[in-house]
């Protein structure tokens, strides 16, 4: 490995956390060892557990007062950190090292201005030749650096009026506003959306190249460290287990979990081989929805005091489902898709109409933690989808109780089962199935009511790709065998592409392109399409 | 140098902090010629003749005087008058006006005072509709000056047991804000009233009786009830303080008080309704009376401060108290159980005690009464209500199975008897004999003492035979007084006479 | 597999253990008490009056020449009976009307709400003897008077609670099945309250244990003869010098009991935060 | 957005309507007590004719809704009548006693917050410590000890120690306000305790959960020192959700006060409440509940107001 110059150094760096009962557990960091070189931007992956964080907080010094360094040092420009006073190297902290957080929700104090927070920044390294307006014009240029067209504005603000890309903004420029040597951001993107996450990475590199500073990038998402980090560190278990240079890691892996990782992060469903149904248009629709338009009014009173259309989110949506249809919506964040949705169910006033052709319409929703009761079993879940539905009678028939009751579990079981559960799941819990199974249940739910169409709002953004494969996989089942028609809603373009005969894209309450999915994707007509393949592109590479 | 300014600051602030402290535990200096007396019943009226509860009486009593008035023996001595001669029938009361007396607002007493206000309490002035204040004198025709200043009164019917009613205060001729600024000839003059917390009295320097009263200043001051009186009065913020039990007044410092007592001519009463099953059984009633031992009932209520009682008087009241009744009713509990036996409750009954919860003492009894009843299977459950709702439903409603209560009266014995009348509105009990009503007709007619005495006797030898309740105790006024004040006396009634009290010299 | 067995961490157990104990002492007085006592709780005895705690009385005797150790028994009782049926009273009103108002929001809501709130406007103390002076002191208007002071608290714990979980997709999606609103207040929601409700009707059973005594002590709450702590201190008080032994057992049982209770609440507090995570 | 005068109309009127439902339960409830006024104020002697002629007197005769519309016009002109036992009017009645009672539950809150601030701040600055601890123990065992209980066990302690006794001598703020104020410290004291362990319980664990916070991690990779952070960030959002908290303390104490007086026989409402109680002085008694409902009512609406200036955020909802 060639010489450079190395602006952190750590050194054999060991990390536990011992208690009285247990004085020398199992290290959390072990024996990790690794330079940040000047100027780069490093990336550090791993899952959820690895010890990324905790690497980065001991080279902040932020650790817990709980954590104990067993062995190792961490060098910053030469000097010995772990050597140093907590006075010293409080004062290291935003003059030479900037932090960024994932949580950009959480990590501004909600009581202050984004302009007196950044202020401290300024306070706290004492600097008696700055004025207070100094430090004002110091903030503003910063917050413009940014990317802020209205600095000014953005400082008398609190945290709560901007939206999340903003937030993560005033961070970065708090970080950054000392021009540190090192900037570690700790996740900064998992919670935005694919848009703001390109335009906060660009940002990122930006500030790498024009203040120079180095960065170390945490992410357990190994796709996002793509034409933006130089090299990327890969740990699992508290160890560095792969080192090397960004495109032979993603291009190349020589460690059998970088390449584990490296398909998780992409759903490659090419491999699965998916046959949905075909579709018959001439067949009546299953769903038509005619010029929805809705919002979230806040009060009576409200509403009727303003009577403008400020507050909706829907404008004049019209959609059909055909029957076997598997209809894909994409669109980013907050462009309306779930107000759509919930529209759709019946679940919010709207004006226009929707009209189901079957009586029952089944969902799914995103999140498979909630999307059972945790106080209930599955057999219970079941039993009131059934007893919800109007099948409940043909399938109990007549009899006795006990014969009534054998027939409806005998009906649950099936169901169950050609949701790939068997019968042992019956008397479990929520909390005792992984987010897969959970989901298989919320379909399973569905099913027995046997509705002709599933709505699917982004089932799978909360799982892990083979889950993920394996609900596709149900899905497509269902829609072939059962021709179940689904309405898809997700921000995965794979999946689009690969299971949805038609497509809608949504922007801003309104569909601004409707067509098969090759001719939208291929060539799309309008702007937010091609801005969301063009992000998608740029982090999923595809 | 430095050291000893910020030993002057402590110390400064120690001060501060022990003055704070001090000014809440200052006593009543010496040097001050007052004394406070604690009250646990809120006062709340000052007009001589609308005043009902007995709490009110104890204060006036000190602002107004009557013709006549009580002294601490419970003998009936002239007061604004001097003398009254009262016709041969017991239908004319002519009295002879004091001379030389000032009311408090500074004009002369005269006999048109003494009429103005007799015939407000009989309810006979103009604008009045008649009824009279003061019940008793409702019999009362007219009231008129004879001579310069003699003042006479004239009943409708004959009456020779009024005379304790002409104790009634005196006020100003016309004047009729007695509630708001009491003026009477009385040895103290009403300063101020601040509800819950305390009515002041002051001297008053223009008392006919030279000499009288010695305090310049005293302070009735309401206190929850005993247990905070007693804390204050072991604290020191107040001197005199009544109606304490004997448990609790030795738990006083015997170097700061002295403790009187006196009987109190109350007659507590274990009130059976007469008219309600099962109670209007003879046989029950005297079973209940055997199967109580008022000996215990006295012990646990005060402290064995009390005289037992088995009839509808109590002994102080002299020669019409029939001494021949004592202990007729000692407890035997196998009479009692056969007694019950008889009247078809070998196995008890349930009762209901309803008792007024301001009153320890009643409700302590009912407690007692509960446990030894249990012993003739009669099981008493106690049902506590405010005074509001006892007046109601038990003393005006009669809607009640048993009570606990203590009768006050004068020291007259028609009034003692008066409610056993069958029309009497104070009949709570319900109690019904014809002879009973036919001997008390007769005894405002009649003259001669010792035919009087002997018509108590037998309307009290009835009323025990028939066991129309359970008579317990009169229970013993226990006051405890300030070792610094000499001269109060125990009064056998509902009064704080201050008049006589002065600090002790030394 | 998610881990199905909850780690009791050590804190929560400490809580447990010293709740259970205090707790225990009374509850275990309150069972003995039902079948025997030394003496009867009311008999009374003039010969025996304020004796000190001996071997015949170990707790002494009262002004009544009562035992206090058979008393403090027999109180154990009442405290236990009243706070719990008024819970009781609290948690059914309190969850009839609370869960609706989350669910449903808007005019329900605040109706519910507004009433609650006029509720909870008076001192609590205040409205339970108002309550109890207005109906007469009697055990049974006690445990209304507290079952309706007490009935906002539960109805905020339920109606925050419902606001919550009816945003779930778990409910969205029992409405999208079709299951009625009152099936899913009741069977949907209702379940997963109880995790909030059980602290809140621990700590309920100690507020209202606090205001009875209170209440008692007051004279507006167990009627004599029958023992409540509250009315045995205050009844004490006259004695406060001369017989402490009077004071001191009924004040620790009352404190014994609330305390214990408590803690128990500290520990599903502790377990229940930890398990949440 | 909603404004900020949105904000404040909307609580304004949920304030009239509370009051408006206050004052319909108070009078619903002591219409119905059993027990006649003027049978109680002449006593029991007095013939049915005396006790009619005061019940015309006093009103008593007319129908319900005229009464109700009569004494909530007085409760609204602050003139609520003339209290049948006293003969006095009620606002004055009130008036004299509410310096026992407010100047009680004030010296209590005041003691509340010196006590219970700083020892939670020391707490929770090592939580689990061997401090924190005894401190938690001892906070949970003042919690169970009624207000009556320790007000029993102060008075003998301070009688037995010091041989001081503060009991029963009230003196009025205007002879002397030190003594006034020395008069209220042990009963002030005795509602304060366990006040204190629930305030120091809720801003302990609030300190806790705010020095966690996401925006405290931020501050100190800004280099922020940790007392700064502390006075500029984590006292600031913990005073937040403490305000209400704050309130609700502030109600206990009122309600506290009222039995707490009793016990050292001071001359404040709870005293004036019982006795219109047993005697039925309705319009007393009506006057010091809605009263003291009122204060309870503008107090969380204060508490509203000031968490709505604290927390820049509730100017949204």
């Amino acid at each position: 490995m060639a010489h450079h110059i190395h602006i952190v150094k750590v050194h054999h760096l060991t990390l536990s956390f011992p208690t009285r009962k247990d004085p020398n557990p199992k290290p959390v960091l072990d024996d990790v060892d690794f330079g940040i070189r000047d100027g780069e931007i490093l990336g550090l992956i791993g899952n959820s557990g690895s010890g990324k964080t905790m690497t980065s907080l001991a080279i902040a010094g932020l650790l817990p007062e709980s954590a104990s360094i067993v062995s190792g040092s961490i060098k910053f420009a030469g000097k010995n950190l772990l050597e140093m006073n907590p006075k010293e190297r409080r004062a290291m902290l935003g003059k030479d090292i900037g932090m960024i957080f994932q949580e950009p929700s959480t990590a501004l104090d909600p009581l202050m201005t984004c302009g007196k927070q950044l202020e401290e920044v300024l306070t706290a390294h004492k600097d008696s030749s700055m004025t207070p307006e100094d430090r004002h014009k110091t903030i503003i240029s910063m917050l413009g650096t940014v990317g802020f067209a209205t600095p000014e504005e953005i400082c008398g603000r609190y945290p709560h009026q901007l939206s999340g890309g903003q937030r993560q903004r005033v961070l970065i420029a708090g970080a950054a506003l000392l021009k540190p040597r090192l900037l570690i951001c700790d996740e900064p993107t998992s919670s935005l959306d694919t848009v703001t996450t390109v335009s906060i990475l660009g940002l990122l590199k930006d500030l790498c190249h024009k203040l120079h500073i180095t960065i170390l990038f945490i992410s357990h998402d190994l796709s996002a460290v793509r034409g933006f980090c130089d090299r990327v560190m890969v740990m699992k278990d508290g160890k560095i287990i792969d080192k090397d240079t960004t495109s032979d890691i993603l291009n190349n892996p020589k460690n059998t979990y970088t390449a584990e990782l490296l398909t998780n992060a992409r759903l490659d469903t090419r491999i699965l081989g998916f046959e949905p149904a075909t579709v018959d248009y001439s067949r009546s629709p299953v769903l038509t929805a005619n010029g929805i338009t809705a919002g979230y009014g806040r009060s009576l009173f409200e509403r009727v005091k303003t009577k403008s259309a400020d507050n909706n989110i829907l404008h004049d949506v019209s959609l059909e489902v055909f029957p076997n249809e598997i209809l894909g919506l994409i669109g980013s964040s907050g462009c309306g898709k779930t107000t759509l949705i919930r529209s759709l169910l019946g679940l919010l006033p709207h004006s226009g109409i929707v009209n189901i052709k079957s009586s029952s319409i089944g969902a799914i929703f995103q999140d498979p933690v909630s999307c059972l009761n945790p106080a209930h079993t599955i057999k219970w879940h079941m039993a009131e989808a059934l007893k919800a539905s109007d099948k409940l009678k043909a399938f109990a028939g007549s009899g006795t109780r006990a014969e009534r009751n054998s027939r409806i579990l005998a009906r649950i079981t099936a169901v169950l089962e050609e949701c790939g559960l068997g019968a042992e799941y019956l008397l479990r819990h929520p909390k005792e199935l992984s987010g897969g199974q959970r989901q298989r249940v919320a379909i399973a739910m569905c099913l027995i009511q046997e509705p002709s169409l599933i709505i699917a709002d982004e089932p799978f953004s909360s799982l892990d790709a083979s889950s993920s494969a394996e609900l596709l996989k149900l899905m497509t089942d269902i829609n072939r065998e059962r021709h179940t028609a689904f309405l898809l809603i997700t921000h995965n373009i794979h999946i689009v592409r690969q299971i949805c005969p038609r497509v809608l894209v949504m922007d801003n309450g309104r569909i601004c392109e409707e067509g098969t999915t090759s001719d939208v994707l291929n060539d799309p007509k309008s702007d937010c399409t091609s801005r969301l393949l063009e992000a998608e592109r740029q982090i999923h590479g595809v | 140098m430095n050291r000893i300014t910020r030993f002057i600051a402590i110390a400064s602030v120690f001060a501060l902090m022990v003055s704070v402290l001090a000014g809440c535990t200052k006593k009543p200096a010496d040097a001050n010629n007052f004394a406070v007396v604690g009250i646990t019943q809120e006062p709340g009226i000052f007009d001589p003749h609308t005043v009902v509860a007995a709490g009110d009486e104890e204060i006036i009593f000190n602002i107004y005087e009557g013709l006549y008035k009580f002294d601490n023996e419970g003998n009936l001595n002239p007061c604004l008058a001097t003398d009254v001669e009262i016709s041969e029938d017991a239908s004319v009361y002519t009295f002879k006006i004091r001379e030389g007396v000032k009311f408090h607002d500074g004009t002369d007493l005269d006999p048109i005072d003494v009429v103005y206000s007799l015939k407000r309490a009989a309810g006979l002035n103009e604008g009045q509709d008649g009824t009279a204040l003061v019940r008793e004198l409702d019999s009362v025709k007219d009231v008129q000056i004879t001579s310069d200043n003699r003042v006479e009164v004239t009943l409708e019917e004959s009456n020779s047991e009024l005379l304790s009613y002409f104790t009634t205060g005196i006020i100003p001729e016309g004047y009729d804000n007695c509630q708001n600024a009491p003026v009477g000839t009385g040895p103290f003059k009403f300063d101020s009233y601040t509800p819950g917390q305390s009515v002041i009295l002051v001297k008053n320097d223009n008392y006919w009786q030279k000499g009288l009263p010695y305090l310049d200043k005293v302070t009735f001051k309401v206190c929850a009830d005993m247990d905070a009186g007693l804390t204050e009065l072991a604290n020191g913020s107040i001197d005199i303080f009544p109606y304490l039990t004997s448990d609790r007044a030795k738990q006083l410092d015997s170097s700061k008080y002295n403790i009187l007592s006196n009987g109190s001519n109350m007659v507590q009463i274990f009130a059976l309704n007469n008219a309600v099953e099962p109670l209007n059984d003879l046989r029950v009633r005297q079973a209940i009376n055997y199967a109580i031992n008022r000996k215990d009932i006295i012990s646990v209520t005060m402290d064995g401060a009390g005289v037992e009682l088995t009839t509808a008087m109590s002994p102080a009241m002299g020669s019409y108290y029939d001494t021949s009744l004592d202990g007729t009713f000692d407890q035997n509990l196998e009479k009692a159980k056969s007694l019950m036996a008889d009247a078809g409750y070998e196995n008890g009954f349930d009762i209901t005690c309803t008792v007024p919860s301001s009153y320890l003492i009643h409700v302590n009894t009912a407690v007692e009464l509960a446990s030894e009843l249990k012993a003739i299977g009669i099981n008493l459950e106690i049902k506590q209500v405010d005074w509001a709702t006892w007046l109601d439903t038990v003393y005006t409603g009669r809607q009640y199975e048993t009570t606990v209560i203590a009768l006050t009266s004068t020291y007259a014995p028609y009034d003692v008897l008066e409610r056993y009348q069958t029309e009497s509105g104070g009949n709570f009990i319900n109690y019904s004999n014809s002879k009973v009503d036919e001997l008390m007709a007769r005894i405002p007619g009649t003259i001669d003492e010792n035919e009087k005495v002997s018509l108590y006797h037998q309307v009290l030898g009835i009323l025990t035979d028939d066991a129309c309740s359970v008579y317990i105790q009169d229970p013993t006024t226990i006051t405890a007084v300030s070792t610094r004040l000499e001269g109060y006396h125990v009064y056998p009634m509902y009064v704080q006479d201050m008049s006589q009290v002065k600090l002790v010299s030394n | 597999m998610p881990n199905t067995h909850k780690n009791r961490s050590p804190e929560a157990s400490a809580f447990y253990t010293a709740g259970l104990i205090l707790l225990g002492i009374v509850v275990a007085a309150f069972i003995v008490s039902l079948f025997w006592t030394p003496y009867a709780p009311d008999a009374t005895d003039a010969a025996s009056k304020l004796v000190p705690p001996s071997l015949e009385h170990p707790f002494g005797t009262d002004n009544f020449g009562r035992d206090v150790l058979s008393r403090v028994m027999s109180a154990s009782k009442y405290t236990i009976f009243i706070s719990a049926a008024g819970v009781a009273i609290a948690l059914i009103l309190g969850t009839v009307a609370g869960i609706p108002a989350g669910y449903y929001g808007g005019f329900t809501d605040r109706g519910i709400m507004l009433l609650g709130n006029s509720i909870m406007c008076f001192p609590g103390i205040l409205l339970a003897l108002v309550a109890v002076a207005v109906f007469g002191p009697s055990v049974t208007n006690v445990i209304w008077a507290l079952g309706l002071v007490f009935a906002p608290t539960f109805a905020r714990v339920c109606r925050v609670g419902t606001m919550e979980i009816k945003e779930l997709d778990y409910i969205t999606h029992a409405h999208v099945m079709g299951v009625k609103p009152a099936r899913i207040m009741a069977f949907h929601i209702f379940p997963n309250l109880v995790p909030q409700l059980l602290p809140a009707t621990v700590i309920g059973l100690a507020n209202m244990t606090l205001f009875e005594s209170g209440m008692s002590y007051l004279g507006l709450g167990v009627q004599p003869p029958d023992a409540s702590f509250g009315k045995m201190l205050s009844d004490a008080q006259s004695y406060i010098r001369v017989a402490p032994w009077l004071i001191v057992f009924p004040a620790l049982m009352l404190v014994f009991y609330i305390l214990g209770l408590y803690f128990i609440s500290e520990g599903l507090r502790v377990s229940l935060s930890k398990g949440g995570k | 957005m909603q404004s900020k005068a949105g904000y404040l109309t909307g609580k304004l009127i949920e304030l009239i309507l509370t009051l408006l439902l206050v004052s319909l339960l108070v009078f619903t409830a002591f219409s119905i007590i059993p027990g006649d006024t003027a049978r109680v104020m002449l006593g029991p002697q007095a013939s049915e004719s005396q006790v009619d002629l005061l019940r015309a007197q006093l009103g008593l005769d007319k129908p319900l809704p005229v009464r109700y519309g009569e004494w909530l016009w007085g409760l609204l002109s602050f003139n609520p009548g003339t209290s049948y036992a006293y003969n006095m009017s009620v606002s004055e009645l009130i008036g004299q006693r509410l310096p026992v009672t407010l100047g009680m539950s004030a010296i209590a809150m005041v003691m509340v917050i010196i006590i219970s601030y700083p020892l939670a701040i020391l707490s929770a600055r090592k939580p689990g410590r061997l401090g924190d601890q005894i401190c938690s123990v001892i906070g949970h065992v003042l919690f169970a000890i009624p207000p009556y209980v320790a007000s029993l066990l102060l008075i003998l302690l301070a009688s037995s120690l010091f041989s001081l006794l503060t009991v029963g001598t009230y003196v009025k703020p205007s002879d002397d306000f030190l003594g006034y104020v020395g008069c209220l410290l042990l009963p002030s004291f005795a509602i304060a305790l366990p006040k204190i362990a629930m305030s120091f319980k809720f801003l302990r664990s609030s300190i806790i959960e705010q020095r966690n916070a996401d925006y405290v991690r931020t501050s100190k990779s800004h280099g922020l020192s940790d007392l700064k952070i502390l006075v500029r960030h984590v006292l600031p959002n913990s005073n937040v959700s403490s305000i209400t908290i704050i309130s609700i303390i502030l109600s206990d104490i009122l309600g506290g006060s009222l039995i707490v007086e009793q016990v050292f026989n001071l001359p404040g409402l709870g005293r004036l409440l019982l006795s219109a109680i047993s005697r039925r002085d309705f319009p007393l008694l009506s006057g010091i509940v809605f009263y003291l409902a009122l204060i309870t009512v503008l107090l969380y609406f204060i508490s509203d107001i000031a968490s709505s200036l604290a927390d820049p955020r509730i100017r949204l909802k």
